[in-house]
């Protein structure tokens, strides 16, 4: 299968006074048609500005410093013009923000703003309505209510279910999901995942589900990738990471929920603060926090190292083969 | 000891239009029985009353009916001298560590206010005591008094408002969704402070959130109370409640949980009919959840089922449940 | 004090804004010191044109343009600070009653308020003028005041409601502390930055309206103002017909225009200083 | 039922003004009826003839306790009568504020509307190039323009305008030559003698929309729905559009209460203009203790500010779906 | 109707505009109190008098006028030709309503008018009441030159039948019940009179201009065909532009909009408006000055010595300088009369007999020692020690506050606390009666060039008396306080003796010969001298300005009867009427 989606060393920053912030750093990754691809880290650590900077639209003062992004056309997104971009957004590739509750033009009815797409990618208005009806229908939304709702009239997980069939509209062949979640309750959250999921098979569209709360992903992505402080450092399926995490932050996120059965005595969190860029040391990232840190992790870069598992990661400790690894992961899991 | 006996709390919705004024029920009649170092979680969705109730007991707000009983004598909370007395028993952690701590004031006078205040502290020995307080939640004092919170971390601030909410020395306390806001890395570490003061203390804890991971986490050897529109619909022990749930209302919530592969399979789900929380008026008699309930039957629009025992198959008699047709279901295992 | 030069460095025309506010203080302040003894008239020096004698040349008495304007500042940031102090109390003391005594006394202060809010400030403010003859300047401060607390009352207030449901209004009643001391410690320090920047908008109010009624020429005047010289550099005298009493006319319309240029310059600056988030965010 | 509600509460407030300033106005020194009395007295008239002449002449009772004044008034205005001019003795105050107020109106109307469009492009535009240079630029113009007193701006333009250039009129709102009413003459003459009391208002005026509108604009950037409306591949002009329409309502209120810091503003602008409106009126009648007059002024202007409030917030309710009452 | 009646004469194709205009909005009615209509363009008196010797006038509506020997019947005929600008004949009828109004405001009473006759249709007999104080001289100019002749058609209707009832009980004894009926009823007939608004297209004129439309700034007039001297003018068309403020006037005169206007200047812009569009100046004459009065109930100011040091402190002519640049005449000697009045009924060694008060700082030292007072080295203290504090209080007209700033600026290099005080012009005139400022700045001398006016005002009426018609002294003062003046009966003039000057006026306003009135104003000037009741500082100001550029203006050299006319009349009205203007 090919490849919708290809990121290579995709680094951006943000110029702020007191110097220059490396928000994301060398990201690469690729996203096969119909696969979905979770991306998992704390707050600030560059998922957010990962998936602004696949649109080429980094909030200001941002800029992509380095780096590809293409999509299946196989052509450089970050260098094409202004108006070819505008015409490849949400034909192409489309988002769910983070805060959907406020991306939705709060002065004009949710017909308006369909139509509204219909006009800037050249649709006949009539028939997409319709299809955003369908879509609507899809997702246990009231549509007629809804179409001629204004936005403050729904409310979030109303809201959040409209981002996301207004994400799907145009067929995109990529959906990013900004942490489309986080800000709803308990069961609009099992619901818009259960619509996720279904959406995803019934539609085989690729997607990017964004979130900082491992616990909401495993069951809509295919494969993970964890970040920290602009970083990656770990990928691979979510099986083999959820159940054998290589990187001792991944493990640290793991241990950090608390089991719905079984014990809880072993449900850890992880020490220190969140991330705070200003503060990297010149090796790994992670460093400052880590309960397994050697010397020379504050010094060397981990090199990126590809497991058996078809799991990646960027650790000191990681090693392509040697039992000492299979023995660790054997005895966390145990630990769960 | 804290009772709560028949609790309600009702406010005027000011009626949009011509429609006229409507009042609505943020809490209805709760009972509740809270003693000196339990922990009880309060589980339920946005807007069903969680931190309404934790205000009444707080004496932020004033019930609309029902009395509020410590130690077994009613307890009235009017005046200013009340509401002192009052503080000094029971503390509110907030939701939001960030918006309750004074933007512009440096964390000592944040700190020291209180006790200044009740005049638990000369002024000379102030900061002395602050520094015992932050010493205790593991802050740096040194480096934390002359800042504004705004130059401090999440948990940092998390952890002040909860040093700030034991200055007082209560003996009771409430953490309204004190770790939402936060990275899941770091509330582990925050709950397990909660966890380690309030047992240290023997304080009662009161936990409220909408997520039953965190609930069973912090009242592990407690109780769980599961609030729907203002109701308790099911209460008892938590390791009970959530491996044989009894309202379907809990059963659904639960079923909502995301799981995590490879450690925890579901068995069964119960989905509601809606997912959008309903609204119901003073005026109407019917179960709450019957307009989501997949299992409602007439009775249920027409008769408001109370909280009691459940007296099902194996079931501790503390487990109690508001529902016509209470059923224990098992709907997650280990792996 | 370092902080204060940080923050004004911060922004070149944060320390132009200073400059001139600086330099008027300096005047208000030494003004009536250096020229203690009256204005001199001179009839055979009518209009002279700027000389080392006469720095801004004279005036249609021979008068020394340059000690007029010293003069006029000490009186206009006088009664503008002044008044803007009193617009702050009213307007801050009525917002907070308002905002925090309850429904009630809500409800009667901002119907006053709306009033002074709707009556045209400056036709009132001509009528008070006149009538209570302004005989000094706290009079003429209180009453520049009471034409322009309306705003800042109402701000204050509604500043009030929306931190009375904060959450740290919240924690601080939880902890039991008592209304007064909530509204002193824990809202009015947020209110502070507000005020303090309302305060120097409230000064460039107070010498529009202050110069404008002696512009005017409504009401009686012993003091050297500004607003005074411009009423007879238009009027009377007629200095804007000519080149050679031009700087009589141009004199008080540059002190005006540098002073307010100056106060509105500095206004970000004081809203950096009076509030710790922005200050230490960069 | 609320906009009937509001309607009684606006009028009652222009009540209330027009009664506080009944008072007010007679507390002034120099009553006109001491002026004429005295003068009467002077000419030789015996005291008590002298109080029935300014009776007679000036509409007044002389020495009737100033409460039976107010009940006398109240009879008047019920019946919407504003009473006659004192100094220019038989003339209705109403027709003398409708002789004044159109010019104040039409001027003070075209001058927000110009400083409300300078204001607002300044502000957009200030907005998009934030952090740098023209911006602060583009503000610090704003306020000193915005913080400058307006009869400050009045006599330097006069100055330049009308005095070392001889572009525009020195005085009156139009040329007596051209007879008055809709033909191009008269429309003209107008526009030639209003340009600067005009230009004065957009001076002193847009400089306040500036820094409002860039502080809504830069507000309404950060929400998110704009930079979703990016993603979502909206033509540029549809993304101005949301970003111009919200950014723009909250400034609605404020156009329509400037409206009345505009009118109070007229007093110093037609002053020095000579320009005969409200304001000058206003002014003359303060001078010459013209009560009736004053009262009208007064009265009008509150109205003007009232009602135009009250429309703004009808306004409001009708473009921002989120207000819904 | 109006509209372009004159628009086919090549002849009268010329505008002048001038700034004349005072009124704001006022109404359209020639009687009324807020009239609008420049009443000059649009309405002629009967004659014009020429202000040169009594007796000299140009006819206008009159053809002829006599006036009996025993002063009691004044006649006059009117030109026949005379006509109203709808085309009807302009009829003794029109004169006598005209009259009549002028009894309806007690004006004409005032003057000694107690009936009228109409003769014929064109003549028209004024009676005069013997007993009145007016002298024949004046009741004549004020028949001929005073009143504007407006239509009766429309003012009739507001004569009350009984007027001339009305008339004689007003002139009976002030305190009967008659007498106040009849001046209430008159008011209330003059009120109705004045109050009524027309609509110019209802008005008729008699003058060498109709009012056409106004503006609240302006008003538009247009030639009258019907003028009886309509050949002579040669304007077709007048704007009149409203006079509110100085700055406006000039600013017009400088940009060249003006042909006429009557305004005051300070140096700077004299200068500026001279200079361009031909503009030029003529100093008319005008007898209204200013001055600095004393409440001579407020200590230390009722010592005669106090004030005459005063007199010696202040530089009058450095005060009128900046006050008063340009077209003031200097106060000259002090004794309350105009200076070229003074010139004409004083003799030259009456004149030198009087002390002139120039500068001299030997003398204040010495009055004022005398008077008690202590120099310190703070400054003058007044006998009772305290410093002598002269505080003075202006109306807000700005070049009197100028002028007064420059004498306490004097006053207090002399060691004398001065101070200047402003307050409003309304607060001003209502408080100066009542006696409440100790110094203060007023207008000075009577609104005539007779010595009787000027005299009448400074002794009598600024005294809180005046002189009722049967010619007897009544005090008007309703406290102690407003006597401000306070002027003794008797004062003791050092080389005169005892001088009573309110008699004095009293007489001097009778009918005397030229030769007994001189004797009088002598007396009255040499005590004026000494007693010093006010210290005048300059005389107004009364220029006029014209511009050559559009307008040619007659040459007045030698002319004094035209120049007169800048200062009484409006003097292109004058000119075109008789035939003086050409246009450019
Ligand atoms: N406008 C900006 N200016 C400066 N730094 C920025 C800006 N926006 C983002 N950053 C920095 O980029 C880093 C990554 O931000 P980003 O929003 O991508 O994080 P995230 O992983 O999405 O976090 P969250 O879970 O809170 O959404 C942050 O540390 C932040 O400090
Ligand atoms: N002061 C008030 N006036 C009117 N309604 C109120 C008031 N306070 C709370 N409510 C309503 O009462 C209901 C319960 O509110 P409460 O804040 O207790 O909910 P919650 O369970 O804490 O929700 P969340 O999880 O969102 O914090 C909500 O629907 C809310 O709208
Ligand atoms: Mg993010
Ligand atoms: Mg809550």
């Amino acid at each position: 299968m090919e490849n919708v989606l290809d990121v290579q060393n995709l680094s951006i920053e943000f110029p702020t006074e007191t110097g220059v912030v490396r928000a994301v750093k060398n990201v690469s990754f690729q996203i096969k048609k119909g696969e979905s691809l979770g991306i998992v880290g704390e707050s600030g650590s560059g998922k957010s500005t990962v998936a602004f900077g696949l649109f080429n639209s980094v909030p200001d003062p941002g800029r992509i410093s380095s780096g590809s992004v293409r999509f299946l056309d196989g052509r450089n997104f970050l260098k094409v013009n202004t108006e070819e971009r505008r015409r490849f957004y949400w034909e192409h590739i489309s988002m769910v923000f983070q805060a959907s509750q406020n991306t939705l033009n709060p002065l004009l009815r949710i017909r308006r703003q369909v139509d509204d797409i219909a006009e800037a990618h050249q649709f006949n208005k009539k028939k997409l309505r319709q299809k955003a009806q369908s879509l609507f229908e899809m997702m246990y939304l009231d549509t007629d209510r809804v179409m001629n709702a204004y936005p403050h009239e729904l409310s979030g997980g109303m809201k959040q279910r409209v981002s996301i069939g207004l994400a799907l509209l145009l067929d995109p062949e990529i959906v990013v999901l900004d942490e489309p979640t986080t800000a709803l309750d308990v069961i609009s959250q099992g619901s818009v995942l259960k619509i996720l999921n279904g959406i995803r098979k019934e539609l085989n569209i690729s997607l990017l589900f964004i979130t900082h709360d491992i616990s909401v992903i495993s069951e809509v992505v295919d494969s993970v990738m964890v970040m920290y402080a602009g970083q990656v450092i770990e990928r691979g399926p979510v099986n083999q990471v959820m159940s054998s995490p290589t990187h001792p932050y991944t493990l640290g996120l793991i241990r950090s929920i608390p089991p719905l059965v079984g014990d809880v005595k072993n449900t850890k969190g992880i020490s220190g603060s969140a991330v705070q860029l200003d503060l990297l040391p010149k090796g790994c990232p992670f460093y400052s926090r880590c309960d397994m840190r050697m010397t020379k992790c504050s010094e060397i870069p981990p090199p990126w190292v590809t497991l058996d598992n078809n799991v990646s990661v960027a650790c000191h400790l990681a090693k392509n083969e040697g039992g000492d690894k299979n023995d660790r992961t054997q005895e966390h899991f145990k630990t769960i | 000891m804290i009772e709560l006996k028949n609790i309600s709390k009702q406010f005027d919705i000011k009626g949009k239009g011509h429609k006229k004024k409507r009042t609505f029920v943020a809490v209805n009649q709760v009972n509740l029985t809270w003693k000196r170092g339990e922990f009880i979680s309060i589980v339920g969705e946005s807007g069903c009353g969680k931190s309404t109730l934790a205000k009444i007991i707080a004496g932020l707000i004033s019930p609309s009916e029902g009395s509020l009983l410590l130690d077994e004598v009613e307890n009235k909370i009017n005046t200013q001298a009340q509401r002192a007395r009052w503080a000094k028993v029971v503390q509110v952690v907030p939701q939001d560590p960030y918006a309750s701590l004074n933007p512009v004031r440096k964390i000592r006078s944040s700190m020291g206010d209180a006790l200044l205040y009740h005049k638990m502290a000369k002024r000379n020995e102030l900061d002395h005591k602050i520094e015992e307080m932050l010493d205790l939640v593991g802050l740096n004092s040194k480096e934390t008094l002359n800042k504004y919170p705004h130059q401090l971390s999440g948990g940092q601030r998390q952890r002040l408002v909860i040093a700030r909410a034991l200055s007082l020395d209560p003996d009771f306390l409430i953490a309204d969704e004190s770790v939402s806001m936060m990275d899941v890395s770091l509330r582990v570490g925050v709950l397990d402070y909660f966890k380690k003061i309030a047992s240290e203390r023997e304080l009662g804890l009161l936990f409220i959130t909408h997520d039953f991971r965190i609930a069973r986490y912090i009242s592990f050897d407690g109780k769980i109370a599961v609030m729907y529109l203002g109701n308790i619909v099911e209460f008892g022990d938590t390791q009970e409640v959530l491996s044989h749930p009894l309202h379907p209302y809990t059963q659904s919530l639960i079923s909502a949980v995301p799981l995590i592969a490879g450690k925890e399979r579901r068995i069964e789900e119960v989905i509601p009919k809606s997912f959008e929380v309903g609204k119901v008026y003073a005026d109407r008699q019917q179960c709450p959840f019957a307009d989501r309930c997949p299992f409602a039957r007439t009775d249920c629009y027409e008769q408001k089922p109370l909280l009691k025992t459940y007296n099902g198959n194996g079931s501790s008699s503390t487990h109690q449940v508001a529902c016509h047709y209470a059923e224990a279901r098992e709907l997650i295992e280990n792996v | 004090m370092r902080l204060v030069w940080k923050v004004l460095k911060r922004r070149p025309s944060r320390l132009v804004g200073v400059a001139f506010l600086l330099l008027f203080t300096l005047m208000a302040i030494f003004g009536n010191l250096i020229y203690s003894h009256a204005l001199n008239v001179d009839p055979n020096n009518i209009y002279a044109a700027p000389s080392w004698k006469h720095i801004l040349g004279t005036d249609y008495a021979g008068r020394d343009v340059w000690e007029q304007i010293v003069r006029g500042s000490t009186n206009v940031l006088w009664v503008a600070a002044l008044a803007a102090c009193f617009t702050m109390a009213l307007g801050t003391i009525i917002g907070l009653a308002a905002g925090y005594l309850g429904r009630v006394v809500d409800a009667i202060l901002m119907r006053i308020t709306d009033l002074f809010l709707t009556i045209p400030s400056v036709a009132l403010l001509l009528i008070l003028a006149v009538t209570l003859g302004m005989s000094n300047m706290v009079v003429l401060a209180l009453l520049l005041s009471l034409t322009s607390w309306g705003g800042l009352a109402r701000a204050i207030r509604s500043m009030v409601l929306s931190f009375r449901e904060r959450s740290f209004v919240e924690v601080s009643r939880g902890l039991g502390l008592g209304r007064w001391h909530i509204l002193l410690h824990d809202i009015l320090p947020n209110l502070m930055p507000f005020v303090w920047t309302h305060l120097m908008l409230a000064i460039t109010g107070a010498i529009y309206g202050e110069v404008g009624l002696f512009f005017l020429g409504v009401v009686p005047f012993k003091a050297n103002n500004w607003g005074v010289m411009m009423n007879f550099a238009t009027g009377s005298s007629g200095a804007m017909y000519s080149t050679q009493s031009f700087m009589f006319l141009a004199a008080p319309i540059l002190a005006i225009v540098l002073l307010q240029t100056g106060i509105v310059l500095c206004v970000d600056a004081v809203n950096e200083l009076a509030d710790p988030r922005l200050r230490s965010s960069h | 039922m609320k906009w009937i509600n509001r309607i009684i509460m606006a009028i009652l407030t222009v009540f209330v003004v027009a009664s506080l300033t009944f008072f007010l106005v007679r507390l002034m020194p120099g009553s006109p009826v001491q002026v004429m009395y005295l003068e009467l007295i002077q000419k030789g008239i015996p005291a008590n003839q002298a109080m029935n002449q300014v009776n007679i002449i000036l509409n007044v009772i002389p020495n009737e306790p100033l409460f039976q004044q107010y009940i006398h008034w109240l009879g008047q205005i019920i019946h919407g009568d504003m009473g006659q001019s004192i100094q220019q003795t038989g003339v209705p105050v109403i027709r003398l504020i409708f002789n004044a107020l159109p010019w104040t109106l039409i001027t003070v109307a075209i001058g927000l509307l110009i400083s409300f469009f300078i204001g607002v492009l300044l502000g957009v535009l200030s907005a998009f190039v934030r952090e740098r240079w023209t911006s602060s630029l583009i503000d610090n113009i704003g306020s000193v323009a915005h913080a400058i007193p307006q009869f400050v701006t009045a006599v330097a333009l006069l100055y330049i305008f009308s005095v070392l250039v001889h572009w525009f009129p020195s005085s009156g709102a139009y040329s007596i030559e051209v007879f008055p009413g809709f033909n191009g003459p008269f429309i003209m003459s107008f526009l030639y003698h209003m340009a600067l009391p005009v230009f004065t208002y957009v001076l002193t005026g847009f400089g306040a929309w500036t820094l409002q509108m860039k502080a809504s604009t830069v507000s309404v950037l950060k929400e998110d729905f704009m930079m979703a409306a990016r993603l979502r591949g909206l033509k540029q002009n549809t993304i101005m559009g949301y970003l111009g329409s919200n950014s723009i309502l909250p400034l609605f209120t404020g156009l329509m209460l400037s409206l009345g810091a505009m009118f109070g503003g007229s007093v110093f602008i037609e002053g020095t203009y000579a320009f005969p409106g409200i304001g000058n009126l206003l002014a003359t009648a303060i001078n010459t203790r013209d009560y009736p007059v004053m009262q009208g002024c007064f009265i009008l202007t509150t109205a003007t500010i009232i009602f135009a409030n009250l429309i703004a917030d009808f306004a409001y309710t009708k473009l921002d779906p989120r207000i819904t009452d | 109707s109006t509209n372009g009646k004159a628009s086919g004469d090549k002849k009268a194709s010329g505008t002048i505009t001038y700034a004349g205009g005072w009124a704001t909005n006022g109404v359209t009615n020639p009687f009324g109190s807020n009239n609008i209509i420049q009443n000059d363009l649009s309405y002629v008196p009967l004659a014009w008098y020429k202000y040169t010797e009594d007796f000299d006038y140009w006819k206008v509506l009159a053809d002829s006028w006599e006036m009996s020997d025993d002063g009691k019947t004044f006649t006059v005929k009117i030109n026949p030709k005379a006509k109203w600008s709808d085309g009807s004949a302009l009829t003794a009828n029109d004169v006598y309503v005209t009259f009549e109004l002028q009894c309806l405001t007690g004006a004409a009473e005032g003057w000694g008018l107690s009936k009228i006759n109409v003769v014929d249709d064109h003549t028209v007999q004024f009676q005069r009441d013997p007993k009145t104080l007016y002298s024949k001289v004046m009741f004549e100019r004020q028949i001929l030159n005073n009143v504007a002749i407006l239509p009766g058609k429309i003012y009739e209707k507001y004569i009350p039948d009984n007027l001339w009832t009305l008339v004689k009980d007003w002139g009976g004894d002030k305190e009967s019940q008659a007498t106040k009926d009849a001046t209430a009823k008159l008011t209330e007939y003059a009120k109705k009179a004045q109050s009524v608004n027309l609509n110019p297209k209802d008005l008729i004129f008699d003058g060498p201009w109709e009012l056409v439309r106004t503006s609240s700034s302006q008003q538009l007039y247009q030639k009258n065909p019907n003028y009886l001297y309509a050949d002579n003018v040669n304007a077709g068309k007048v704007v009149a532009i409203n006079q509110t403020t100085n700055d406006v006037t000039w600013r017009a005169l400088k940009n060249g909009e003006l042909d006429y206007a009557g305004v005051g200047y300070s140096k700077v812009v004299y200068d500026q408006v001279m200079k361009v569009h031909k503009n030029s100046y003529i100093a008319a004459p005008m007898s209204q000055g200013m001055a600095l009065y004393f409440n001579e109930n407020i200590s230390p100011f009722d010592n005669v010595k106090v004030r005459q040091a005063l007199a010696y402190a202040i530089d009058r002519t450095a005060a009128q300088k900046i006050g008063e640049p340009i077209g003031a005449l200097e106060s000259g000697k002090i004794n309350g009369l105009y200076k070229t009045v003074a010139e004409q009924w004083l003799s030259k060694d009456q004149l030198d007999s009087l002390e002139a008060y120039d500068p001299n700082p030997d003398k204040v030292t010495e009055l004022l020692k005398s008077a008690g007072f202590n120099k310190t080295d703070k400054g003058w203290m007044v006998p009772n020690g305290k410093p002598f504090k002269f505080n003075v209080t202006v109306p807000n007209l700005s070049d009197w506050v100028a002028g007064i700033d420059a004498i306490t600026n004097q006053l207090r290099k002399q060691g004398i606390q001065a101070q200047t005080s402003v307050v409003d012009t309304t607060t001003w005139t209502q408080e100066v009666p009542l006696g409440k400022y100790s110094i203060y700045a007023n207008w000075d001398g009577g609104s005539d060039i007779n010595p009787s006016q000027a005299f009448n005002q400074l002794y009598i009426t600024d005294n809180n008396y005046s002189v009722t018609p049967s010619g007897k002294l009544k005090n008007t003062a309703t406290s102690p306080d407003q006597r401000q003046e306070a002027i003794p009966e008797t004062i003791n003039v050092p080389s005169l003796g005892k001088v009573k000057p309110m008699e004095l006026t009293l007489q001097l306003l009778g009918d005397l010969s030229q030769e007994e009135k001189k004797g009088l104003v002598y007396k009255l000037a040499k005590t004026t001298n000494y007693y010093m009741p006010f210290i005048p500082i300059w005389w107004q100001a009364a220029g006029r300005t014209i511009s050559t550029q559009r307008w040619e203006w007659p040459d007045i050299t030698n002319k004094p009867e035209l120049e007169n006319q800048y200062t009484y009349h409006t003097p292109f009205v004058v000119f075109q009427t008789l035939g003086l203007m050409k246009q450019k």
